[in-house]
């Protein structure tokens, strides 16, 4: 018996119920509070959990990004918003050169069981400087975890398992997906360590995450109509990468398609597909290929921020010229 | 909830004369239809991405840019549509840029948050709160010490910058440091804090353990100045002073404008964090409006020049509607245009 | 070339028992001794890496930690061996981690910058200039608000989180945003500017438009006091009138102590920035000597009980010495130990 | 007719050169001025410049560099130096939100004329926050060009052409590095836009930069005595990538090893190691690897920053991987 909602509210109840359960956790970012979440993620809460765990910061992201690693030292289980991950690079030195740092500087005296969440990614018209899509930079950093929900369960799901880890996890939420509707199963529990197959496939895996994944079904539903049998895999987890299912995916299709939304010189598509090229050289019969942002700061109007961006119809040229 | 009580509506006599307070009812004017005609335009779908209005705060651009040559430098926010037109830019090509069209003065490739126009000097348009503030002090920094002859920054010891901002953007570290730059350099940067209250949702004093935002200046050695934003009259004669004071302490200044934002920070804002009955009471402080009266208190204005520019300004707003309308779209082949600077044109 | 003359030299009554008086002279002897020696075993090769002395600053640390209870959080900067000791760190521990050994407190992961004893809530070691301050301010938020029960921040009103950081970190953004959360959230931080009048080679005057540091606090609305970090009296006695502030107020304090660092910044400073008369002239406001003259005019402290406590402070050292000496290389192995925390294990 | 002389001395002299010849260049960083320069890069320069183009900042790492941002846009040709990579996060908002999008934001009417020099890497034993190489996060970005000068010749050739661009420049020096000795010809001029094949070999490319490079050519030595003639490509310019040279130097040896002090997942070797497989793929003999980085946030004891940093010895073992 599954139930529909939307991704925004399945993000609400796992937030809802985290506040509800343990004492320890608070939500702490910018209009959090009285203004109810920038997308309305935590509309109401204020009211039901008062201005101490819904905590409204000021403009100050390095300083309550901090305030959060410091809050989780003393034994509290925060749930730091940033607004988007374009303010994050204004945080950046305390979750590298802290959080991220802080057990192995100590030799393991003290742990940071921090949750930081954001919103990424492009596809609203916002420009260049509220469209990006970091998520590979965080990827890159010893001592976090980072986490894509790309679904409704893994929204309801992986905050949860996030909360019980000791470390700091940094989930990335892409706008693209907060109105997406959908069934969510009894059963929503999530870990935070693999990745999932989305769609079932043999003639080529399709690997993406976050706010791409809707793209790389659309693009599997388009070549299957054309006969071509794409599996999709969702990562899931950017950091640590389960390279096990992505070999497996690989193994079993022989193609590959990477499609990330992040720019494609340095994009987290580049190592997956350095990933493969180590690890499964020998079972491709193409080589693979990433469906990426083009090199430019994302572009206002429509037409060029669409061109810009990974899309459907592109994810099936590549995958088609695999096969030329 | 926090209960901004507004002070009484700016009043008292103008002490300019009728040409100089018609230009600047005139810009106002001008301002309040642009924006009105943009959120109409928004809901239509023409313009997209954040759109943040200025209605209600427009006697603080006004009366401040009024204050500055054609030679300064002008920083502003993504709440720019108001001093981009103050300063001179083309209204058409500020409506097309918002409409995402090549005729837009960033051909569309920036919208709403990012105006920018070289020849009057308007580094634009920043969407990242206290961004604009280390430009600001960088653009003084070289009108200070850059060598004569160099074309685009030729040495102006004359030239300031003003950098505009708001409330909330106080909070940043951006801000202590850009301020502690501009003093201790000794740079020809006027702070323009446009204090509406809140910073989205945020009240000012959820945001500062300090709300007097004038004893911030102290703390950097900074002279500051406060004015009645609703006040065009304040607002610009304190600019004024603000901008001899610099001059004569050839150093920043500081100035608070005390506004307040009569829509939605952004169109996504459900304002649950205001009470209507408190933008209700700022309304009454209206800056054209309280501006309006006292003209035609003063005999300066009549009814009928009043609406002869409030004819005007709708006819340069559905001008510019027009213009960009008829705009054309940047071919997608050019999608990597403007990424880097094309060999041999010098910057 | 800016001159620091320094004031007269620390004098006047010692307002403590014998008992208390030889407590913190002691404490400033076994840094003292402790940093002479890691000098000096820098030079042997022993250590590497950056090596910050404190050399000169012991009074700061020393009057103002002992002010503070075991409960209090401690945060400082990577200029810390002298807090870590007088906190209760063990002297081997220390000495072995700048040896880089595994029975260092961090197994040698950290070395000389990044001290850290959960034991004595000792929160490191930040080699990151303004790093340490957001952390301080979110312990504090933990103190205040983490509910009963909950084993490691178990909830304690009484708890003050103590924040250690040079004049330099003065004009980070982290400081400016730091004392505004605090002040705004009404957090017990003291927070301890240690004023040595130079960020590496750049003098106060040259880092800050306003060098009167106890002016930054009051634009956040947070009490600020100011003592002469040579005297050692001063220190401990305005860092308990600080704490009795904090706790009456139940926020923030800001504390200035007015200091001077003896040695290089690093190892690799050659001090062209400062003239050597400027550091004569500090050196004979020493607050070793000038404590121990104090002491002895009182007839509080013979010469003998002076070299006794001289000679156990370098007892320890030798054995700190000797026990790192003896320590055991971690093996390359474990190289990714500590990166993540094993599962099943509470933070 | 050479002449020896070291990297750091090199680059003193590219900017000594810079200064004195366009009024325009300025200095600004942390204890560039009277501290001499962290490195002693600008020793002299005080009294030679004046503290107005010599200038010593405060602790802003954001502010300064912004500051130089602004000063670009206002006709100087500045350059920023950001005493170490560690400390850049500080300032990566502008970097990238300013810096590198205001030409694409202003649809070209302004382009920001600066250079950012900064210290980058490990192998002193600094410990977790003082030992970052980053110059992958900053490859990743478009709007800017990143370079790597690994040689004496582009320690003093490589600072004018930066300067000489109009877009902003970031210019990673390797601690490593500074006190290499070397001859520097007369002719040092460099171009800020190919990769170099430093030393020549047929049966295997190691592909590197910065650091790196001395380790890639000790191991290239070794193993031509053990028989394998490694050829070694120098990056040097990090973005864009001369993706020409890469490929022409795998199409000869067929083999490739990929060497980055940045951690391996999601290192700039990850993009080099795509471009591989999506434009050499049927070149390669044999899977291409990486020698990067531990994924460990660097520890301070000497045998495990050793361990956990590419080494000469690592490179030779990955070549020989390659045959066995
Ligand atoms: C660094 C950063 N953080 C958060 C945001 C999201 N944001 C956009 S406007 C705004 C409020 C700013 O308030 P204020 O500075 O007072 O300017 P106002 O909108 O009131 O004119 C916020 C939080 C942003 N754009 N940049
Ligand atoms: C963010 C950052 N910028 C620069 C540095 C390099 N640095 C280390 S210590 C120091 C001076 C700090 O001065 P101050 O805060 O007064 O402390 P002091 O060394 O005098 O005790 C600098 C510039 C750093 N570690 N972190
Ligand atoms: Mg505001
Ligand atoms: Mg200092």
């Amino acid at each position: 018996m599954s139930r529909k909602i939307s991704y925004r509210a399945a993000m609400r109840e796992a937030m809802h119920e985290a506040l509800a359960n343990d004492p320890r956790v608070f939500l702490m970012g910018e209009d959090v509070g009285r203004y109810g979440g920038t997308y309305a993620f935590s509309k109401g809460f204020l009211d039901e959990f008062g201005p101490e765990r819904i905590r409204d910061t000021p403009l100050s992201e390095l300083g309550f990004v901090g305030a959060g690693i410091g809050a989780a030292l003393g034994g509290m289980r925060p749930i730091v918003e940033v607004m988007t991950v374009n303010f994050s690079l204004l945080a950046l030195d305390q979750i590298v050169n802290t959080a991220a740092a802080l057990r192995h500087m100590s030799g393991g005296q003290f742990s940071v069981p921090l949750v930081i969440r954001m919103t990424t990614g492009a596809g609203r018209q916002l420009a260049a400087q509220h469209s990006h899509s970091l998520e590979g930079w965080y990827a890159h950093i010893p001592g976090i975890k980072v986490l894509a929900p790309a679904t409704i369960e893994d929204a309801r799901g992986m905050l949860a398992p996030a909360l019980d880890d000791p470390d700091p996890v940094v989930i990335f939420e892409h706008a693209g997906l907060f109105n997406l509707e959908g069934e969510l199963p009894d059963d929503w529990s999530a870990d935070i360590s693999s990745a999932r197959v989305r769609r079932a496939g043999k003639d080529v895996v399709i690997i993406t995450h976050g706010g791409s994944l809707p793209k790389a079904l659309a693009a599997a539903q388009a070549l299957a109509e054309q006969g071509v049998e794409a599996e999709v895999l969702d990562l899931r987890v950017l950091r640590p990468l389960d390279g096990a299912s992505i070999m497996a995916s690989v193994a079993r299709c022989r193609r590959a398609v990477v499609v990330d939304e992040g720019w494609k010189s340095g994009s987290l598509a580049a190592e997956v597909v350095a990933r493969i090229m180590e690890n499964a050289f020998y079972e491709l019969d193409a080589p693979v290929v990433r469906v990426c942002s083009e090199e430019v700061p994302i572009p206002y109007a429509k037409h060029l921020e669409e061109a810009a961006l990974p899309q459907a119809d592109k994810i099936v040229a590549a995958v088609k010229g695999l096969f030329a | 909830m926090t209960d901004h009580r507004a002070p009484p509506p700016p009043a008292g006599p103008v002490p300019w004369d009728k040409d100089f307070a018609l230009r600047l009812l005139t810009d106002m004017l001008r301002i309040r239809r642009m924006e009105e005609k943009s959120a109409e335009m928004y809901g239509a779908g023409k313009i997209r991405g954040f759109l943040h209005l200025y209605i209600g705060e427009e006697a603080t651009g006004v009366g401040a840019l009024h204050a500055l040559s054609p030679e300064d430098n002008i920083v502003a926010t993504y709440r720019e549509h108001g001093h981009a037109l103050v300063r001179g830019m083309d209204m058409g090509a500020i409506m097309a840029e918002m409409y995402g069209k090549r005729e837009g003065c960033a051909h569309g490739r920036g919208g709403s948050m990012h105006l920018f126009d070289a020849a009057t000097r308007f580094y634009g348009g920043n969407a990242i709160v206290g961004g604009g503030l280390p430009l600001a002090v960088g653009l003084a920094l070289a009108a200070k010490m850059s060598p004569k002859g160099t074309s685009f920054g030729a040495r102006n010891e004359q030239r300031i910058t003003a950098c505009f901002f708001g409330d909330g953007a106080v909070a940043e570290g951006a801000f202590h440091e850009s301020l502690n730059l501009a003093a201790l350099w000794r740079l020809p940067v006027l702070f323009c804090c446009e204090n509406n209250l809140y910073g989205m949702g945020t009240a000012i004093e959820r945001s500062e353990a300090q709300t007097d935002l004038c004893l911030k200046a102290a703390s950097y050695g900074m002279p500051a100045l406060r004015a009645d934003g609703m006040d065009i009259v304040a607002v610009h004669e304190t600019t004024r002073q603000a901008v001899c004071t610099l001059r004569e302490s050839a150093g920043p200044v500081f100035v608070e404008y005390q506004t307040y934002r009569f829509r939605a920070h952004s169109m996504f804002d459900a304002e649950l964090y205001r009470q209507k009955a408190e933008v209700e009471e700022w309304k009454t402080r209206g800056p054209i409006h309280t501006f309006t009266a006292r003209l035609k208190a003063e005999g300066k204005l009549t009814e009928d020049e009043f609406l002869a520019l409030d004819a005007a300004a709708d006819a340069e707003v559905a001008a510019a509607v027009a213009f960009a309308e008829a705009g054309s779209w940047e071919p997608v082949a050019d999608l990597l245009n403007d990424v880097m600077t094309p060999q041999g044109s010098a910057p």
